[in-house]
């Protein structure tokens, strides 16, 4: 039994060494853009739209609005989507082809985000730019790429939630007459609601966080876009934008935009950590 | 086979952990690492590898990063030899040691079914700054003007904005692009797009509009009489190491200078 | 008088999480004698099973008081090796578990494990065990192949043979034939009738007539306390307790 | 207006649901053809084992192949062995309280981070406090970090589907919790680890925000960790993005694209023999 203590300490030490990583940079980040954001005031760092560096103005308002237009456009394309699969894949598809198609799907999450972007910029951009007017390089653009980057994520844990509603559920309702679609929005996505959400916000995350994709399509101006034709800049394309360059100020107040970036995805997170929670609670008891 | 997997993976972390602890004598024999304006790696990089093919065993490293990146990588001891294309700043030149390699001019692209053939210094700030919005304005045709501006701290951003801005702030809605390249594609696809680039590397894609008058060639910029231009910079933190100062001798030298000038630069001396 | 036991139970009590199991238990189990235990479900049966070689002890909340003799040693005794003791007795349960391996490593693990790799060892254990299973003539062939291939009934006699080549001292099975069609329950019985001459047997059973037929002492156990022990025969002819007559004309499920 | 019949209903939205898949497969097959239809004709042996010259415009990737391989191998053979281990810890070595949680959450956190925090982080951290420079190591390190929880979370799972029954048998057989986990429970758990192994792989390898920011951009051939080297993926980008060659760039999208698709076969074969085992 004293092998087995040393082991399990051993493999202690091993799992908070992994869990340090993260305080690791939690510390970090916030060490280097803190600062700025004290000096130079929440509001002006959060609530300004005037983002100059060189004159010492940093305000991310239009990053922000940047990230949460791009964010939100590509859940309408990634929810529509990706669930419209996962209803399909669980619902109305034979198993065999269904075993098929779900890792073609999540094939599609293993795609280096730089060639997403790139097709954006050699296909989408040009095809927005010709029949809908604009620059192309706009809101609509990076929406669709990264609705198409979020979609093997909500697809793939819908599929999980869908596949976890209790059999019976499915057979009761047919039994009582329902088709086929109607259990599926009046049971099945009912019973896995939890999960959905679960796979949206994880998505979200996904989306609020990509960068390179985002760099190609965006067009990143500093302007807050007007309409979804409009470029856009994104928290994560003014970091990686700029980084290269930055020292000092300009340094930190990027890392402080690391430091906004990295506080909205743990919100996000928590938020889909209890979701999962209530739906891993409920399971099968609802 | 299974078992194979796991001894596999035993023996590669072990591995993989033995390199990490025996990589400390990282110092021996290392690559002179050349760290950067994004406009000089291309050029750097084919420079390093004519280098390499005349000195055996030598060897260069050459990183993108962006001219203030450099400077500071140098600063640090990250990197032997800061590549900038833009003039030092004053702070900048007491703390550095600097070899102008080349001149470089700024070119004013636009896309070549565009009409306008020229632009004066004025008209470009009306431009880049957004007062200007129809093409119509300045000669061209009826439509929208698309500025497309670099990221903060690019060397070709800086000396854009010291030679022809000024005082004036180039325009919020201008698409930012993080590469020449990237310019380029832009300029290249949108009929009202207007961008600013190393003429280097304009190629024939683009229509590199003339400036106050005068047409941007490599003579004009020589000449001294086409002003868009700017210095390209290796910089060194007090004197170079041995082999950093015998890159930069061949950079200098006649050979050097005449790759740099095939490639489209203007020669430093 | 009879021998010496070879487990000996005084006053044993386990519980879950303050949820008691077995209460104030005292029962013996003698050399080379068949124990069936019988009793509704939740009586109590497994656990005092799992007690005998601290199977238990995985249980986050269990805890227990009083002791298990083994040999005159208590086996929660701190300094007790359990490792050793799980070798001594070996425990078979109600559905095969063959590892996913083949047939003959799911055999030489628990040899393996003790640290012996000779191989002619190896393999004379493994014949003797499977022959005393009955077993070896339809497995000997087929060594090599993955134990999930097997039948059911021939699963579940491998998984006997997988205890039996440790040549344990005390041999538990819990209700080893509950999933097992009739020929291949009479199959382990058999083996049973044969091991019963090296090894104390304490087999835990619902099947009553299982019971009868294959042991020489029956307990009866009933929320978690015993209520009668004796020879198999009396116990289901003349019971003494009222409650174990209840249960063996069927007054509880 | 009258409500369509149900089975009408049905009908119309079976088509709508089965076109959004159809359009969802296509923009997959679309991709992969398009990359690989302008790429192909370009990759040769030529193209993949000679080095690049004229900063990529002609020759080969063979510098960015061996970079990819030592930053993304040398990535996972950090963090698959901590990450094994925290998962051996959280499922076999410990009950369920405040530590486990605490771990997970931990895990969970650091899987949402966006790939371009952990460049700043390795940027200022590897690169700059431990004067690693830009590098091999930093970037590897960096991508440990990264893949970590993936590595934590997928060689849970894998533990926790490997039936109880065989840690009883196990211990009934008389082994020790460390035999246990290593004969019985670690065989039925490896292709589902591996499978998340190889996942982490392929992220690592088409990852660029990171390796930018940390393992730099040289075009040479790295001789020690301690060079910096051009992972494919930032290859891809460079070329594409400053126009330097674009037959160059597609042939590397491909190279890339084949890889993926080779791990991801890979980790589909591995979880089907990892289902087939736990079964």
């Amino acid at each position: 039994m004293k092998q087995d203590k040393a082991i399990s300490l051993v493999l202690l030490l091993i799992a908070l060494s992994a869990i340090s990583g993260l305080a690791l940079i939690t510390v970090f980040i916030f060490k280097e853009g803190l600062p700025i954001i004290l000096r130079v005031g929440g509001r002006d760092f959060f609530l300004s739209s005037d983002w100059e560096p060189s004159a010492g103005h940093f305000g991310i308002l239009s990053m922000i609005a940047g990230s949460l237009a791009v964010t939100a456009g590509a859940m309408v394309i990634g929810l529509v989507f990706g669930l419209g699969v996962a209803i399909v894949l669980t619902q109305f598809c034979p198993a065999g082809l269904a075993a098929v198609l779900k890792p073609a799907i999540e094939l599609l999450a293993g795609i280096p985000s730089v060639v997403y972007g790139f097709m954006g910029v050699v296909t989408l951009v040009p095809l927005i730019r010709t029949y809908l007017g604009g620059p192309g390089l706009s809101v609509l653009a990076s929406s669709i790429v990264l609705g198409i980057m979020v979609l093997p994520t909500v697809t793939s844990i819908s599929i999980d939630a869908l596949q976890a509603v209790p059999r019976p559920y499915w057979e009761g309702s047919i039994a009582l007459g329902a088709t086929q679609w109607q259990t599926a929005h009046m049971v099945m996505l009912k019973a896995a609601r939890s999960g959905i959400v679960t796979a949206a916000i994880l998505g979200m995350g996904r989306a609020i966080g990509e960068t390179m994709a985002v760099i190609m399509v965006a067009g990143n101006p500093l302007e807050i876009p007007h309409s979804i034709l409009d470029p856009v800049r994104t928290l994560t394309s003014n970091i990686a934008l700029e980084m290269g360059y930055a020292s000092g100020q300009h340094r930190q107040a990027l890392f402080a935009t690391g430091v906004t970036l990295f506080v909205i995805i743990m919100v996000l997170n928590t938020v889909a950590l209890v979701a999962s929670r209530r739906y891993a609670r409920r399971g099968g008891a609802r | 086979m299974v078992r194979g997997m796991l001894r596999l993976l035993a023996y590669g972390t072990a591995a993989a952990w033995v390199l990490l602890g025996g990589g400390c004598g990282r110092d021996a024999a290392r690559a002179v690492s050349v760290v950067g304006s994004t406009s000089i790696q291309p050029f750097a990089e084919f420079l390093a590898e004519e280098y390499d093919k005349k000195n055996p065993g030598q060897r260069v490293e050459v990183q993108g990063g962006g001219s203030t990146a450099g400077l500071q990588a140098t600063a640090n001891g990250l990197a032997d030899i800061g590549t900038c294309s833009r003039a030092l700043k004053p702070d900048e030149a007491e703390q550095f040691t600097q070899t102008l390699i080349a001149r470089d001019g700024v070119a004013i692209v636009v896309n070549p079914t565009n009409p306008v053939n020229g632009l004066t210094s004025e008209q470009l700030r009306g431009l880049f700054s957004g007062r200007i919005r129809n093409w119509r304005e300045v000669g061209g045709r009826d439509g929208p003007v698309r500025p497309i501006t670099r990221e903060e701290g690019s060397g070709t951003r800086e000396s854009f904005v010291n030679l022809i801005m000024g005082k004036e702030r180039i325009s919020r809605a201008a698409l930012t692009q993080e590469s020449n390249g990237a310019v380029k594609e832009l300029v290249k696809g949108d009929p009202a797009a207007v961008g600013y680039m190393s003429l280097g590397l304009v190629g024939e894609e683009l229509k590199a509009v003339s400036v106050d008058g005068v047409t941007p060639t490599a003579e004009n910029v020589l000449a001294g009489t086409y002003k868009l231009a700017r210095p390209f910079l290796f910089v060194t933190k007090g004197p170079a190491r041995p082999d950093a100062q015998r890159f930069i001798d061949f950079v200098l030298s006649p050979e050097g200078q005449k790759i740099l000038e095939t490639e489209g630069l203007v020669r430093a001396r | 008088m009879r021998a010496q036991p070879k487990v000996a139970v005084r006053g044993f009590t386990a519980s879950f999480g303050g949820k008691v199991a077995l209460r104030d238990l005292s029962l013996d189990v003698f050399p080379r004698e068949r124990l069936a235990i019988i009793g509704p479900a939740s009586s109590g049966k497994t656990t005092f099973l799992r007690s005998l070689n601290r199977l238990n002890d995985l249980h986050p909340a269990f805890s227990h008081s009083g002791q298990v003799l083994l040999d005159g040693k208590d086996i929660y005794d701190a300094d007790m090796d359990v490792v050793q003791l799980r070798r001594r007795v070996g425990m078979v349960y109600a559905v095969p578990v063959p590892l996913p391996w083949s047939v003959y490593d799911n055999l030489v693990y628990g040899l393996k494990l003790a640290g012996i790799r000779d191989r002619t060892t190896l393999d004379g254990r493994v014949e003797a065990a499977l022959k005393s299973v009955a077993l070896w003539d339809e497995v000997k062939d087929r060594l090599k192949e993955p134990a999930r291939n097997l039948s059911g009934g021939q699963q579940q006699r491998l998984c006997l043979a997988r205890v039996l080549v440790l040549q344990p001292e005390v041999l538990i099975l819990d209700e080893p034939c509950s999933g097992l069609d009739p020929i291949s329950t009479g199959k382990v019985e058999d083996a049973l009738a044969e091991l019963k001459a090296r090894h104390s047997i304490v087999l835990v059973t619902n099947n009553t007539k299982q019971a009868a037929r294959s042991s020489d002492r029956t307990a009866f156990f009933l929320m978690g306390e015993l209520i009668e022990v004796g020879p198999t025969a009396q116990l289901f002819t003349r019971p003494v307790q009222q409650r174990t007559n209840d249960y063996l004309i069927g007054q509880f499920g | 207006m009258t409500r369509p019949s149900p089975v009408a209903l049905q009908r119309v939205v079976v088509v709508a649901l089965w076109s959004l898949a159809t359009m969802t497969i296509g923009v997959l097959l679309f991709i992969i053809v398009y990359i690989l239809a302008h790429g192909l004709p370009h990759v040769s042996w030529g193209f993949l084992t000679q080095s690049p010259e004229y900063m990529g415009r002609k020759g080969g990737i063979f510098p960015m192949v061996v970079g990819t391989v030592m930053v993304a191998g040398l990535a996972v053979l950090v963090a698959a062995p901590i990450g094994v281990a925290t998962a051996i810890y959280l499922t076999e070595y410990t009950r369920e309280g405040r530590m486990t949680a605490m771990i997970r959450f931990g895990a969970d956190c650091l899987a949402g981070i966006p790939s371009i925090v952990f460049g700043l982080f390795g940027f200022v951290f590897f690169a700059i406090t431990l004067h690693l420079g830009l590098s091999v190591i930093s970037g590897a390190l960096t991508l440990a970090l990264m893949v970590l929880p993936t590595v934590v979370r997928t060689s849970e799972e894998a533990l926790r589907a490997v039936p109880s029954a065989y840690r009883e048998v196990s211990y009934g057989l008389g082994s020790t919790r460390w035999q246990m986990v290593t004969h019985v429970v670690l065989h039925s758990a490896l292709p589902g680890i591996s499978t998340g192994v190889v996942l982490s792989l392929g992220r690592c390898v088409s990852e660029t925000a990171v390796v930018m920011l940390t393992a730099g951009s040289a075009l040479r051939l790295p001789h020690s960790l301690f060079d910096s080297s051009r992972t494919l993926a930032l290859h891809f980008y460079m070329l594409s993005r400053e126009g330097i060659s674009m037959p160059n760039a597609y042939a590397t999208a491909s190279v890339l694209i084949i890889a993926i698709l080779a791990l991801n076969m890979l980790a589909y074969w591995l979880m089907r023999r990892f289902v087939a085992k736990v079964r």
